[in-house]
């Protein structure tokens, strides 16, 4: 999923200062689920902007909605009378999310409120790691589907690097060296043949951007 | 089970653990207390937690008791003691003698409303012990009612807002298919050791007074000066582990809150050190190595029991005892000496094990038929709970009152089939 | 909310104390001014049967379908309130108290204060009432089988006291035989019988016990489900199969383990554990050269389980029987706190056994097969000792079976530090797991000794009897509530739930959402508070009423 | 209404009915008095309390909020009251964000039976509140 955190108050305040209206949106797939962008997390940013607008003496008056899908414009649609109302709106959803919204109603300001980090999962409860680059030309299958290019601090092809010390990484001794894990996992499928292969430079101009996808008609 | 009654002897944590048992299963439950209010010892202790609790349990009491208060299963008799039994399992007959309380618990609403009008001063003469007691009833003091002072003295009677209050009571018989014992124990006398100074000097206290002064305020002074004290030692073993005064036993307990005491006390005043002299730490039962492994960052461990405390001045004590590593007697001040005295059986046992005719052991704590059943006395239909059997501390009390309930149903249930 | 409030308030001046401090009426007057209070009344003793069927008597006859009650503080008569509202034929979670007299007139000896205060609690009361949710109670029925995973002592004496009360068992047991450490112990000191006889008389009374079926050389595999209705996947020899129990009890007990690295010592047939001995002492057969002297080394590890040190002295003891020759314990400390072992330790004593008390280690040298201590004891300021010692007997740490983890993973069942299962709340619950239903006894979540393991396997006895012995268990439905619209199944709560009381379920046979299981919730909230989309509410503590409480933050001040 | 003048912070107190709510019961039953502009709310554990509900309050007008749960390891839902020591923390920060005091939350532990202390933590939190001002989001202020 999209992993993505809130940008600081101060950065939001600046984007939407001025405006005595506006309308926050969030979105319910991958910045609900990683805790940055749900119904809960609008709700807090718009109490702190509340607040913050309180202490300045500035009126502020802030809407709330939250949608499935940001990212899709059917599902945009809906906010129609809710955009109308307000001066600007600030996005609690993903860069992808931000895009059809201003696309949508060009007319009115579209704000971020988060930064879209990574393409990964959560670790634990609270945590996500990046493990996908989405470059575009996947390895997976080379590396017993274990991603190098994200978690190899060097994103080497041909690992391990000679800095590998007891399964961590020499870049960061917390991190578990990716090749290692890479040799355990073929080791363990019996196809360590594949590490012995070299592979060249990857191409990433392969993908034009930006990237485009069509699928055959369904 | 329904329409059977247990009687339970004892309002401390076990009984209480008991009935509520019993209750839940059906049982009609008469929760006899022979004071005037149940929650028994622990109902008087104090929470030691520091950042962390330290898991004393004794936060488990008052909400036992409330729990009691609410029963509708359970009828609380206080102020009573068993003098009589006759017949056996399943029918029971019980004689209580029941001291005149005065106050009633079915009617008193516990507004408080005769401690205010109470002319007895400053010491009134009716008051609520302290919270959360079950019955939550007023209790009439008699060193302090002025009627019992030869005074005409209706003033609690006649404001008493509910009528609960009544001068004349009376005992009362009943009916019951089995009996479970839990009369709890007596805290070590510390003036039957003279030599550690308990009840002269004022600097000496026992673990059973720091519970006190915990429980009523959050800090403790001394009692001397009033000043905090800096300079703490913890004896241990005192009435335990001693076969010259008939206790040939371990408490069980004054380890563990010797050392939540001394966490505690260093809590309040970091800078307060702190002395145990012991003879062997107890460390069992769960997370408490960790515990002592704690403690003895902060905590200095002396190993052997001194013999002699003395005051050298009203804030200063001179501790006496054998420096094991040197082999010859050091002495060390203090500016305040906790004696960790340890369980005793309660000296009237007797008189219950007579009327019930059940066994005494050793030390005089209630015995038990098979030694696998720590429970089950020689009087089918009378069983055990807690620590008149034996030491324990309050999870163990419990633990114990909820299988001597246990064991009462299963009895019962045995003899329905 | 409710279109149609009407919202009942009673006072109550405990006795009229209450209202010798401040003006009952004048409180009345300012209710009745509130929108939808359609009822105001005042008591002395609400406290008490009298009142309280005046209440109920009020709320029928004013068509009061909301309940405030201000009086002492909800902790002590709530639920008789409850009761209350309930047999008027309210919800009994229509229901809102305000604690005026132990928070407010008791607290605050300043009367005008007070009762600004306690005005202001009714208000928030009242305010709270207005977003109250009616909770139903419904009853599920349940399996009324325990399934008991251990035939130790511990397992068997819980199994023997469900079957006294009437209820059925399943007993299983790893190995072949049942009776766990019984098979192994040659003594029970300070219990003064002997293993074989307690295994004996238990093993009768297993047999007798109508409702116990004993599955030796079986292994639990997975449980499903929940309280009162799991069903477990059961290994035996190479078959496998599934049966349903209300509820489950852990008995797995402890093994023992031998770190050589304590002391730096490799075991030799002159240098043996505490279990080797106890082999040795309960073999019938005569063992070749008897040793003339034996030490114990115990106490020596950061290991602070009774298991050991005890060993130690039933050992000495026991040794000191059956072999007579010279029997010494070094130890740093006694661990006598045990029903007994005073006494034990002091029969020890009378029989010759040696107490050395140590706090350096003792240095443990081995010559041409022959054993030297070197100890300073400390009894003795400190004092060099030798030791001669033909057979040497070092403790052993006592560990949690190898698959206690395995199943606390799979079960949703924390452990401890060293691996044992974790009591829900260690001395809140002493014997309850973090999951409704499922319960431990004996060593394999605490460190007990026999006696106690004993009190353990009838505590969780009757906390499975008292669970399930009517049949079905009553429950109140959805008082915690997940609303599969705003549900992004993104597993949040269902990581977050400390009774791991939430699992998935389908809305309309496809779209995944977290599901509340009734019973094995224990309302704390913590769901709610975690779902990153809002879509979980507690009807009694849901945000609505929360945020109503501090509506009138400053008024009334 | 208010005295002018004399500040009285408004506080809010979230208690835990486990522990922090049967204190206070315990502090009053032992007459043990506090400031009376204490409001106190009742959740069944600490663990209940929302970052979101914190937040509200300072909306409404708080000047002060105490989070008030069992001691550490004596939570019956095993990490409700951790869980609320993260998010009085979470909190801290936000209100840093916005330019509010960041302690002017805080969360305490204590037991059921500890009167007492409740007493001194209403004091002594009244103190440093009256230190820190009237929240500066608060009309008037």
């Amino acid at each position: 999923m999209i992993v993505a955190e809130r940008k600081p108050l101060e950065d939001i305040r600046e984007m939407i200062a001025g405006y005595k209206k506006i309308l926050i949106v969030g979105c319910g797939t991958c910045v609900t689920i990683c805790w940055a962008g749900g119904e809960k997390e609008v709700a807090v940013l718009s109490s702190q902007l509340r607040l913050a607008s309180k202490k300045d003496r500035n009126e502020l008056e802030i809407l709330e909605a939250t949608i499935e899908r940001q990212c899709e414009k059917e599902l945009v649609e809906a906010l129609k009378d809710k955009v109308q109302q307000v001066e600007a709106v600030l996005s609690m959803g993903c860069g992808a999310g931000v895009q059809p919204i201003a696309e949508i109603f060009p007319d009115t300001p579209v704000y971020p409120a988060l930064n879209t980090t990574f393409v990964g999962m959560p670790e634990g409860e609270g945590v996500w790691v990046e493990t996908c680059r989405a470059c575009g030309d996947c390895f997976l299958d080379k590396t017993g589907g274990i991603c190098p290019i994200v978690r190899c601090a060097k994103g080497l092809l041909n690992g391990p690097c000679g800095g590998t010390n007891n399964g961590k990484c020499e870049v960061d001794p917390e991190k578990d060296c990716a090749w290692t894990l890479i040799y355990q996992r073929l080791e363990r499928q019996g196809r360590l043949d594949v590490m012995r292969k070299y592979y060249p430079p990857r191409n990433f101009q392969a993908v034009i951007r930006p990237g485009k996808v069509e699928a055959l008609p369904a | 089970m329904a329409n059977e009654s247990v009687l339970v002897i004892g309002g401390g944590v076990a009984g209480v653990s008991s009935a509520l048992k019993l209750a839940e299963d059906g049982f009609q439950v008469y929760l006899v207390e022979r004071g005037p209010i149940i929650g028994g010892q622990a109902a008087l202790f104090c929470c030691k937690a520091t950042e962390k609790c330290s898991q004393c349990s004794v936060c488990l009491v008052p909400e036992k008791i409330l729990e009691v208060a609410a029963n509708p299963q359970i009828s609380v008799v206080v102020n009573s003691e068993v003098v009589g039994i006759s017949g056996g399992i399943g029918d029971f007959k019980v004689d209580l003698l029941q001291k005149p309380g005065f106050v009633d618990p079915e009617k008193c609403i516990a507004c408080g409303i005769c401690t205010e009008l109470c002319p007895s001063e400053p010491q009134k003469g009716i008051y609520l012990p302290f919270p959360e007691t079950a019955p939550r009833t007023y209790i009439i003091d008699k060193n302090q009612c002025l009627r019992f002072k030869g005074a005409e003295c209706n003033v609690c009677q006649d404001n008493c807002p509910a009528g609960a209050i009544d001068f004349e009571q009376k005992p009362k018989e009943l009916e019951v298919s089995a009996v479970i014992v839990a009369t709890g124990f007596e805290v070590f006398d510390a003036r039957e050791k003279g030599l550690l100074g308990y009840g002269r000097y004022s600097n000496v206290l026992t673990g059973l007074d720091l519970e006190r002064i915990f429980a009523t305020g959050d800090s403790v002074t001394l009692p001397s000066s009033g000043k905090c004290p800096r300079n703490i030692a913890f004896i241990q073993c005192v009435g335990s582990r001693d076969e010259y005064i008939g206790n040939g036993y371990c408490s069980q307990v004054c380890c563990k809150y010797a050392m939540r005491f001394a966490k505690l006390l260093q809590y309040q005043s970091p800078e307060a050190k702190v002395t145990i002299f012991y003879i062997d730490i107890q460390t069992a039962g769960k997370g408490f190595g960790e515990f002592y492994k704690e403690c003895k960052e902060t905590i200095r461990f002396v190993r052997g029991i001194p013999v002699e405390v003395c005051e050298l001045s009203p804030n200063e004590l001179e501790v006496k005892y054998e420096d094991l590593t040197k082999g010859k007697i050091a002495k060390e001040s203090y500016d305040l000496v906790v004696l960790s005295v340890g369980i005793a059986p309660r000296k009237d046992s007797w008189d219950l094990a007579r009327v019930l005719g059940i066994n005494l052991g050793d030390y005089g704590f209630f015995d038990t038929q098979d030694t696998l059943d720590s429970n089950r006395t020689n009087v089918n239909g009378i069983f055990l709970a807690g620590t008149c059997q034996g030491p324990r501390d309050i999870p163990e009390s419990i633990a114990h009152g909820i299988q001597a309930a246990s064991k009462v149903i299963q009895t019962l249930t045995a003899r329905a089939i | 909310m409710d279109k149609d409030l009407r919202l009942g308030v009673f006072l109550c001046d405990c006795g009229g104390t209450l209202s010798k401090v401040t003006d009952f009426s004048a409180i009345k007057a300012k209710l009745q001014k509130l929108s939808d209070v359609t009822y105001v009344g005042i008591s002395h003793d609400l406290c008490l049967k009298r009142a309280q069927q005046a209440m109920q008597k009020d709320i029928k006859d004013k068509g009061i379908n909301r309940v405030v009650v201000a009086a002492c503080s909800p902790e002590l008569h709530e639920k008789d309130f409850m009761n209350v509202v309930q047999s008027a034929g309210v919800n009994r979670h229509l229901l809102s108290m305000a604690n005026i007299r132990e928070q407010c007139f008791w607290a605050h000896p300043d009367k005008d204060k007070a009762a600004q205060k306690a005005m202001a609690q009714i208000g928030m009361a009242i305010n709270r009432a207005r977003f109250l949710e009616p909770v139903e109670q419904t009853q599920i029925s349940v399996t009324k089988e325990v399934l008991i995973i251990g035939g130790g002592i511990t397992g068997i004496q819980a199994a023997i006291e469900l079957s006294n009360l009437n209820l059925k068992t399943t007993l299983v047991e790893k190995e072949a035989a049942l009776g766990g450490k019984l098979n192994r112990f040659a003594n029970l000191y300070p219990v003064q019988v002997s293993p074989e006889e307690v295994l004996a008389t238990k093993l009768k009374q297993v047999a007798e016990g109508q409702n116990i079926y004993v599955l030796t050389s079986a292994e639990l595999l997975d449980v499903s489900g929940e309280v009162g209705n799991f069903s477990a996947r059961i290994k035996r020899g190479n078959g496998e199969f599934v049966r349903n129990f209300g509820a489950i009890i852990f008995a797995t007990g402890y093994t023992t383990q031998f770190s050589s690295q304590i002391y730096g010592l490799e075991l030799s047939n002159n240098i043996i554990t505490q279990s080797q001995l106890e082999e040795m002492l309960k073999s019938s057969s005569e063992v070749k050269q008897i040793p003339k002297s034996v030490c114990f080394v115990t106490d020596i590890s950061d290991e602070h389980s009774r298991v050991s040190p005890l060993s130690a002295l039933r050992n000495a003891l026991g040794i000191k029987e059956k072999f007579r020759g010279e029997v010494c314990v070094l130890c740093q400390n006694l661990k006598v706190d045990g029903a007994g072992l005073e006494k034990l330790y002091r029969d020890c004593r009378n029989k010759g056994v040696l107490f050395i008390k140590f706090d350096n280690s003792p240095r443990i040298s081995k010559q041409d097969g022959k054993i030297k201590i070197e100890v300073e004891d400390v009894l003795m300021s400190g004092e060099q000792v030798t030791l001669p010692c033909d057979l040497l007997v070092l403790e052993e740490t006592s560990v949690p079976p190898l698959d206690s983890k395995v199943l606390g993973s799979t079960l949703y069942m924390g452990l401890d530090a060293q691996g044992f299962y974790q009591e829900n709340n260690v001395h809140l619950y002493p014997t309850a797991s973090n999951r409704e239903g499922i319960f431990f006894a004996g060593n394999c979540h605490a460190d007990l000794d026999l006696m106690q393991a004993l009190t353990d396997a009838s505590n969780v006895a009757l906390s499975a009897y008292q669970l399930l012995a009517q049949g079905k268990i009553a429950v109140e439905a959805e008082k915690v509530m997940v609303d599969p619209n705003k549900c992004r199944f993104c597993l949040t709560c269902i990581r977050a739930c400390p009774h791991h009381a939430i699992q998935e379920a389908k809305v309309n046979h496809e779209k995944m959402v977290a599901q509340i299981a009734d019973l094995a919730c224990q309302g704390c909230g913590i769901c709610a508070v975690v779902c990153p989309a809002k879509a979980i509410k507690p009807k009694d503590w849901s945000d609505e009423q929360i945020l109503a409480e501090f509506e009138l933050l400053g008024e009334y001040v | 209404m208010k005295a002018k003048g004399a500040f009285l912070p408004d506080i809010v107190a979230f208690c835990c009915a486990q522990s922090a709510y049967q204190s206070a019961d315990a502090a009053g039953s032992m007459r043990i008095t506090y400031p009376e502009n204490i409001r106190v709310i009742r959740v069944p554990c600490a663990g209940r309390v929302d970052v979101l509900h914190i937040l509200r309050a300072f909306e409404k007008g708080a000047d002060g909020v105490l989070v008030l749960g069992c001691h550490e390891e004596a939570c019956r839902h095993l990490s409700g009251n951790i869980r609320a020591k993260n998010r009085v923390q979470r909190v801290n920060t936000l209100l840093q964000e916005v330019g509010i005091d960041g302690k002017r939350v805080e969360m305490f532990t204590l037991a059921p039976n500890q009167g007492p202390r409740f007493a001194r933590i209403a004091n002594e939190v009244n103190e440093r509140i009256k230190e820190l001002g009237p929240s500066p989001v608060k009309s008037g202020a």
